[in-house]
């Protein structure tokens, strides 16, 4: 699955490559991501959470940024984890592109997320992994832009950021109001910080 | 440790006490526990019915019942359906007349499941029949035969067979 | 499949269910089975422990508030099928039920099981939505009533702290003389319906006074179709009417599958809710 | 001679002890200090593996083994499995290890294997094995395997491609120029798993000391097992015994040789214990072969009359990640061409191809079902674009019976020409359009059309190759005690073998089934066999018990005829004795004339005769009996939702003289209903990084009783001349047509909206998504 987000700050591109590369304060960015080590400026270990439905999911794993081109300002960090409890296994390559566009920074992200295991073998929950997952990268987009825009000397630059998850594309849905993914998007937020969310019964 | 309790379930008329892992399911519990080989496993998610046996006379997935929720409660599995004698219950023997079983892997679910249902309806149409054992899936038979054996126990119980 | 190991509770009152809830962060209520059973032998679900609600006292049972059905959460999915109390005051809950899984099922399966696991598919919540039921969970600070509207908050994830037990379902009468009915779609007998539409519909000198529409299995949540039901309001029952909500209904927002798009959800609301409404309107003026 | 049980409706022998819950399946079975394996399966469609860390597992308590190939000994650990069906189209032989060896290939590969305990405890120690795998490109769509660019499913293949197989005969260029009308259709057919009720199950344990290996399996050929094991581990055949006993339905998948036949026994072996691993269902649907997808893309040459003169094309055949099983399954696909009909030439070629997807061996029908739906979709096209009644082109292309033996041009495996042997294909059909009304449906189409509602009716023919050989053998004994002991290779998954082949036997020693003692699928019990593939079994062990039968049966008559000083041609057999005709009190019994033939010391055995009345025989068929059939289905399409309800189905069909026709019936609509489920519901899909999204049945949808027609079935009988009995094979009779049949009647129902189906399982998904593009056409 292959997700791109992108944003634009009012910053210089090496200001926002300087935030870029200091993984240890950009992986809160994602939702239900902790780094428990950082060894050096490259490796990384942590664990993130997804939680699909009743599923608790805890993947444990590293990261690494695989890729620093400080010339084209690209970097790529791989990321995989096994679910604690042995459920499946998650892997992502997601590569940043900072371009300087006159005095601001764009910042191209291209995530490249797959899931393997018994998790991801359940068809009828296939599309809402997609949308959970489309959501956190989105989410992750804007924590990281929000991070670059409290670096000192860096505001937005008022571009709006275009999320655009793949498989579900907000729908056009003047019935009930509320998107797909932007529910997604509710659930998910109250999922992480409710205390220990969790289905009592079924 | 392993969580386990001490149950006794009268299986068959007959009480039987383990000890048992709380996450032992009641289908295991028959099979491997107390070697009741009859109710048979298909697919440990509640749909093929394979497993089908009567809890207080309720039909019900014993897969997806563990076997500490039976503890104090009435088992009836296959092996219990025939008469003391050995003689077949008329569901049983209609199955035999009408080749209502091939594998005989689903038989024991669907044995359990027909006598269920024309216990508490005696003179059903086909389609009840048909929706009654919409539960048990059977690969060899299809279905056919099953349901003439079914509304033909039906008569016969209906007759004080 | 075999479940991986926990620790076993059975408490027998209610205050014995919220103190395990305390206590256990990571536990799961077992109600019917149907639903955590599977759950728990694929390994999904790994609980450090399961908490039956089997043996609790006065979570069971059907009562005739005169206003309302006032339904235990552990009642089974059989005894509301077979109630003449529900047969006479809510005869679409009945409906339902004959698309719910199999009879075998049923005989375990609890209505407050069904609503706990959500799954977007399932009947009884479409149900519950159409009425406006009002769901009641015991938790440390006592009872909390909570409207149906506010019950799902997103996929199969209701609307329950980590401490709190679901304990009775309130399904409020209609006053007004109406007829209901539930259609659903699905590829086989007692399979997860692609699309289910309850329907209740008041007729009063040829005009319809109220309605209500809830269609499951579209999104991850049933969802009342407010503008079809304003829309409805002050036409005459009939084709048309049903034909116009019908096309209304197929902009609902609905989701895609491994098996099913979104468009052939949104197609099927459509050709559903004009079914549902022409049988509720049928039953409203006594035909049906 | 007695009571004539050949022929007759006669209740099954296996029925009791089922129907009374003492069957044994291998689940069944507990023997003293038995252990519970679980497997660790691949969790990627490919991948090569870096590390494989079982530390965590060995150590939990309960565990008593953690084994990886390596682990499973140095005879073994660089072996990979052996080729069941070795064949020189095969370009590329890559047959898997029991536990993968560096590099995984499909979802479900086993990879490491736990014995614990319990069943429990062992799938504990799953979660605690860590696989450091390294994910590679995975190539899922047979339709794309052959692309320059296509990922390759092994590491060590240049491309995708297996092999080619062709079936030509007739000048396919002169058919194709005399040709009035040229018309093309190209299809995707997928066919759905194995899915018996009973998964599989391997109980394995070791004695060297005493009788050596002794594995039960839920397996349809333990004598393939055999061999392929014994082979395996280097042993004589006599020192691995393999029972199958009860097993609850095979459909195919339980032909092959799996992983698990290897692991098992080993592992039972290197720790001392008896060892049962049964597969669970999710297991099932990744772990047990299956069939998927062929893309065919034909042609089809006709007179103006609609006279087939030629039919060429292509199919892509997926095979899965390995090739197992030979290439039977893509042999199947070809053979039957060109059908029930008289087709001067053929040409089609058939590519197999890797994909990174669980392999594809035989379900029920093999590729028969497919061939036959690609000849059917050829006369429904020609039907179509000349406006003439689908019946009516299949009876002007039918072999006739005074053709008959017809030979085809196609040749079966063991190189014989497929030679139709018997039947009246035209005859059968007018007999399935009778019992379905086909004539009245028209006022039925239409009365249903003023009503809203869309009715449609569809037929198929096909004939299908049984009985392939070489033999299924029978010992038949008569004891002193006068019971009559059988032994066969045949294994049963349901069939009622012990009843149809008591019923044989009885008639030729005149005893009652009762009498019969009978005993199978027991590689200890009898020395040689074959399998329970193909509608073989009454083909091949019908005649070999007629035959052993028989040869006792005249011992008997000799014996009796100098026991009751009378001549051969007065002595009859009957109600267990050999008596005088016509003088009832001059008798000996079978039991009798044993004892004479199996005397203890100081006796002699009677002069001219041997020791033990018995007598083997490994006698079969002269060839494939070719069965026959014409089916009939009436459905509805609501266009609401795309819903296709099948109304009415009849089956005329012809499998020569039948033994039991009460068990004939029950394969005829059991394997109609696997048709059913194939033509509308069964379908597994992948995603396109190779995960098997479709692991459960509420998303795998087999047939229930609520959605199946009532199925009218009229016999037609043909004696085959190829057996003594003029027996032919039904066991895939039924799925064969089905699909035809059925996606026939839904464009037939669909007519106004000009829909042409090109994909099944036809889920209503598909259909309304036809519907609204042929009404957005017509729109225009």
């Amino acid at each position: 699955m292959e997700l791109k987000n992108s944003f634009t700050v009012a910053a210089d591109v090496e200001a926002a490559w300087r935030v870029l590369l200091d993984v240890p304060r950009i992986a809160p960015c994602m939702p239900g991501a902790e780094l428990t080590e950082a060894a050096d400026g490259r490796h990384f270990k942590g664990n993130a959470k997804l939680r699909v439905g009743p599923v608790q999911l805890t993947f444990a794993g590293e990261a690494e940024l695989t890729e620093v081109d400080e010339v084209s300002h690209t970097a790529r960090l791989s990321a995989q984890g096994n679910d604690t409890k042995g459920r499946g296994a998650a892997r992502a390559e997601v590569t940043f592109v900072l371009v300087a566009e006159d005095g601001h920074t764009r910042v191209d992200i291209t995530t490249d997320l797959n899931l393997t295991g018994s998790v991801a073998q359940y068809g009828r929950a296939s599309g809402l992994i997609d949308a959970i997952a489309g959501q956190i990268i989105a989410d992750f987009a804007k924590n990281l832009e929000a991070q670059m825009v409290s670096e000192p000397g860096v505001e937005p630059a008022g571009a709006a950021t275009e999320a655009t998850p793949p498989a579900a594309a907000p729908a056009d849905n003047s019935i009930s109001g509320i998107s797909l993914v932007l529910r997604a998007l509710w659930a998910m937020i109250r999922g992480w910080f409710a205390r220990n969310p969790n289905i009592k019964s079924g | 440790m392993a969580d386990t309790r001490e149950i006794t379930v009268t299986v068959n008329g007959q009480a039987q006490t383990r000890e048992v892992e709380t996450r032992l399911n009641l289908a295991d519990f028959l099979r491997h526990e107390l070697e009741m080989t009859g109710t048979h496993v298909g697919c440990e998610h509640g749909v093929c019915g394979a497993c089908t046996v009567l809890v207080d006379g309720a039909a019900v997935r014993s897969c997806l019942m563990l076997a500490v929720q039976a503890d104090g409660h009435e088992v009836t599995s296959i092996e219990g359906l025939a008469a003391a004698d050995g003689a077949l219950h008329p569901v049983q023997e209609a199955f035999w007349k009408n080749h209502g079983l091939q594998c005989g892997f689903c038989t024991p679910g669907m044995v359990i499941s027909v006598a269920a249902l024309l216990r508490d309806n005696p003179d059903p149409s086909e389609r009840e029949v048909r929706e009654a054992i919409s539960g048990n899936i059977c690969r060899c038979t299809g279905y056919q035969p099953i349901v003439a054996a079914a509304l033909d126990a039906a008569k016969t119980l209906r007759q004080g067979g | 499949m075999k479940p991986a190991p926990f620790t076993y509770h059975d408490p027998t009152s209610i205050a014995d269910v919220v103190a395990l809830l305390a206590r256990h962060e990571d536990a799961k209520l077992l109600a019917g089975g149907q639903s955590l059973m599977p759950m728990l032998n694929m390994r999904f679900v790994v609980p450090d422990d399961v908490i039956d609600l089997n043996g609790v006292a006065d979570m069971n049972g059907i009562d005739d508030t005169g206003e309302a059905l006032s339904i235990g959460a552990m009642t089974r999915q059989c005894e509301l099928a077979t109630s003449e109390t529900v047969a006479a005051r809510a005869p679409i809950v009945q409906q339902a039920l004959s698309y719910v899984g199999h009879f075998q099922t049923r005989n375990r399966g609890t209505l407050g099981g069904s609503l706990c696991h959500l799954d977007p598919a399932a009947e009884l919540p479409t149900v519950a939505a159409a009425y406006d039921a009002v769901l009641t969970a015991a938790g440390p600070d006592g009872a909390r009533d909570i409207a149906f509207a506010d019950w799902p908050l997103a996929y199969m994830m209701p609307n329950l702290a980590p401490e709190e037990v679901l304990t009775r379902i309130t399904l409020p009468y209609w006053r007004e003389a109406h007829g209901a009915a539930f259609v659903e779609f699905a590829r086989r007998h007692g399979d997860f319906a692609i699309i289910g539409v309850a329907a209740l519909l008041a007729v009063e000198g040829g005009r319809i006074t109220r309605a209500a529409v809830a269609v499951g299995g579209a999104d991850v949540r049933p969802l009342r179709l407010a503008e079809v039901e304003a829309m409805l309001v002050g036409e005459a029952p009939g084709e048309a009417a049903f034909a116009e909500a019908g096309a209304l209904a197929r902009k609902i927002d609905a989701m895609s599958d491994a098996y099913v798009t979104a468009e052939y959800r949104q197609r099927l609301a459509g050709v559903m809710v004009e079914r549902a409404l022409a049988q509720a309107a049928e039953r409203a003026n006594g035909e049906g | 001679m007695g009571v004539r049980y050949t022929g007759a409706q006669v209740q099954r022998m296996e029925d009791p002890r089922l129907l009374t819950g003492h069957g044994q399946y291998v689940d069944d079975m507990h023997l003293h200090g038995m252990l519970h394996a679980a497997f660790l399966r691949s969790s990627h469609a490919h991948a090569s593996i870096r590390a494989i860390d079982t530390s965590a597992a060995r150590a939990l308590d309960g565990v008593h083994g953690v084994f990886t190939q390596a682990d499973l000994g140095p005879a073994v650990a660089a072996k990979a499995m052996s080729q069941l069906y070795p064949a020189p189209v095969i370009k590329q032989d890559i047959t898997q290890f029991p536990l993968a060896s560096g590099e995984v290939c499909y979802v479900g590969e086993t990879v490491a294997v736990v014995v614990a305990d319990s069943r429990a405890i062992a799938e504990d120690a799953l979660a605690l094995i860590a696989v450091d795998y390294d994910p590679l490109p995975a190539i899922i769509d047979c339709r794309r395997a052959l692309d320059a660019d296509a990922p390759k499913a092994h590491l060590s293949s240049p491309d995708n491609f297996v092999g080619q197989l062709r079936s030509a005969f007739g000048d396919i260029d002169a058919a194709f120029a005399a040709a009035d009308h040229v018309f093309s259709a190209a299809f995707m057919q997928h066919r759905g798993g194995c899915h018996a009720m009973e998964t599989r199950g391997v109980l394995a344990r070791d004695d060297q000391y005493g009788d050596g290996l002794t594995v039960w399996s839920s397996t349809q050929c333990p004598y393939l097992v055999r061999r392929a094991l014994a082979n395996y581990l280097g042993e004589a055949e006599e020192r691995v015994r393999i029972i199958a006993p009860d097993v609850g339905g095979g459909f195919g998948p339980k032909a092959g040789f799996y992983p698990e036949e290897i692991v098992i026994p080993l592992v039972s072996r290197l720790l001392g214990r008896p060892v049962k691993w049964i597969e669970d269902r999710r297991e099932h649907f990744t772990a047990t072969t299956t069939q998927r997808d062929q893309q065919w893309d034909l042609e089809v040459a006709c007179d103006k009359d609609g006279k087939i003169l030629g039919l060429r094309g292509k199919v892509i055949h997926e095979n899965g990640a390995y090739v197992p099983y030979g290439v039977l399954l893509a042999f199947t696909s070809l053979v039957p061409l060109p059908g029930a009909y008289v087709v001067p030439a053929v040409d089609v070629s058939l590519d197999i191809v890797f994909t990174n997807t669980t392999p594809n061996t035989p379900v029920r029908g093999a590729g028969r079902p497919n061939a036959i739906y690609a000849v059917e979709r050829m006369i429904e096209t020609i039907a179509r674009e000349l406006g003439l009644d689908p019946a009516e082109v299949r009876r002007r292309n039918f072999v006739r019976p005074d053709q008959m033996p017809y030979e085809t041009g196609a040749l079966l495996r063991d190189g014989s020409p497929v030679r139709y042997d018997s039947g009246d294909y035209e005859a059968c059909m007018d007999q399935a359009l009778d019992l379905a009304d086909y004539a009245g449906f028209k006022a039925r189409q239409e009365a249903a059309r003023a009503q809203g509602r869309y009715l449609g009716i569809g037929v198929s023919a096909y004939i299908e190759d049984t009985g392939v050989g070489p033999y299924e053998g029978t010992t038949v004994r008569i004891e002193p005690s006068g019971k009559v002991l059988v032994r066969t290779g045949a294994a049963s998954q349901g069939q009622g073998h012990h009843t149809m082949i008591s019923q044989i036997v009885a008639d030729q020693l005149g005893v009652t089934p009762e009498d019969i003692i009978f005993e199978a699928a027991d590689t200890g019990k009898f020395p040689q066999g074959v399998g329970t593939i193909g509608s073989r079994v009454a083909a091949n062990a019908g005649p070999s018990s007629h035959d052993a039968a028989g040869q006792v049966r005249d011992t008997a008559l000799k014996l009796a005829a100098e026991t009751l000083e009378a001549a051969v041609e007065d002595i009859e057999l009957e109600d267990g004795v050999a008596r005088v005709k016509g003088a009832p009190d001059l008798f000996v019994t079978l039991g009798d004339l044993a004892l004479k033939l199996a005397p203890m010391s100081g006796v002699k055995v009677p002069a001219g005769f041997t020791p033990s009345l018995e007598a083997t025989s490994y006698a079969g068929s002269a060839g494939a009996p070719i069965a026959n059939g014409t089916n009939v289905a009436e459905v509805e399409v609501d266009i609401g939702t795309g819903e296709v309800r099948v109304l009415r189905y009849s089956v005329a069909h012809d499998c020569g003289n039948m033994i039991n026709p009460m068990m004939v019936e029950g394969q005829i609509i059991g394997g109609v209903v696997h048709g059913i489920g194939n033509a509308l519901f069964e379908r597994m899909i992948y995603d396109d990084q190779g995960q098997p999204l479709t692991t459960n049945y509420g998303e795998y949808l087999l047939p229930l009783a609520t959605e199946m027609p009532h199925i009218d079935i009229v016999h037609q009988v043909s004696p085959s001349p190829l057996n003594p009995l003029g027996v032919k094979g039904v066991g895939e009779g039924g799925t064969i047509p089905a699909a035809p049949a059925i996606i026939a009647a839904i464009e037939n129902a669909l007519a106004d909206f000009g829909v042409v189906i090109d994909y099944y399982p036809v889920d209503p998904q598909y259909l309304t998504g036809l519907i609204d593009a042929a009404g957005a056409q017509a729109a225009e």
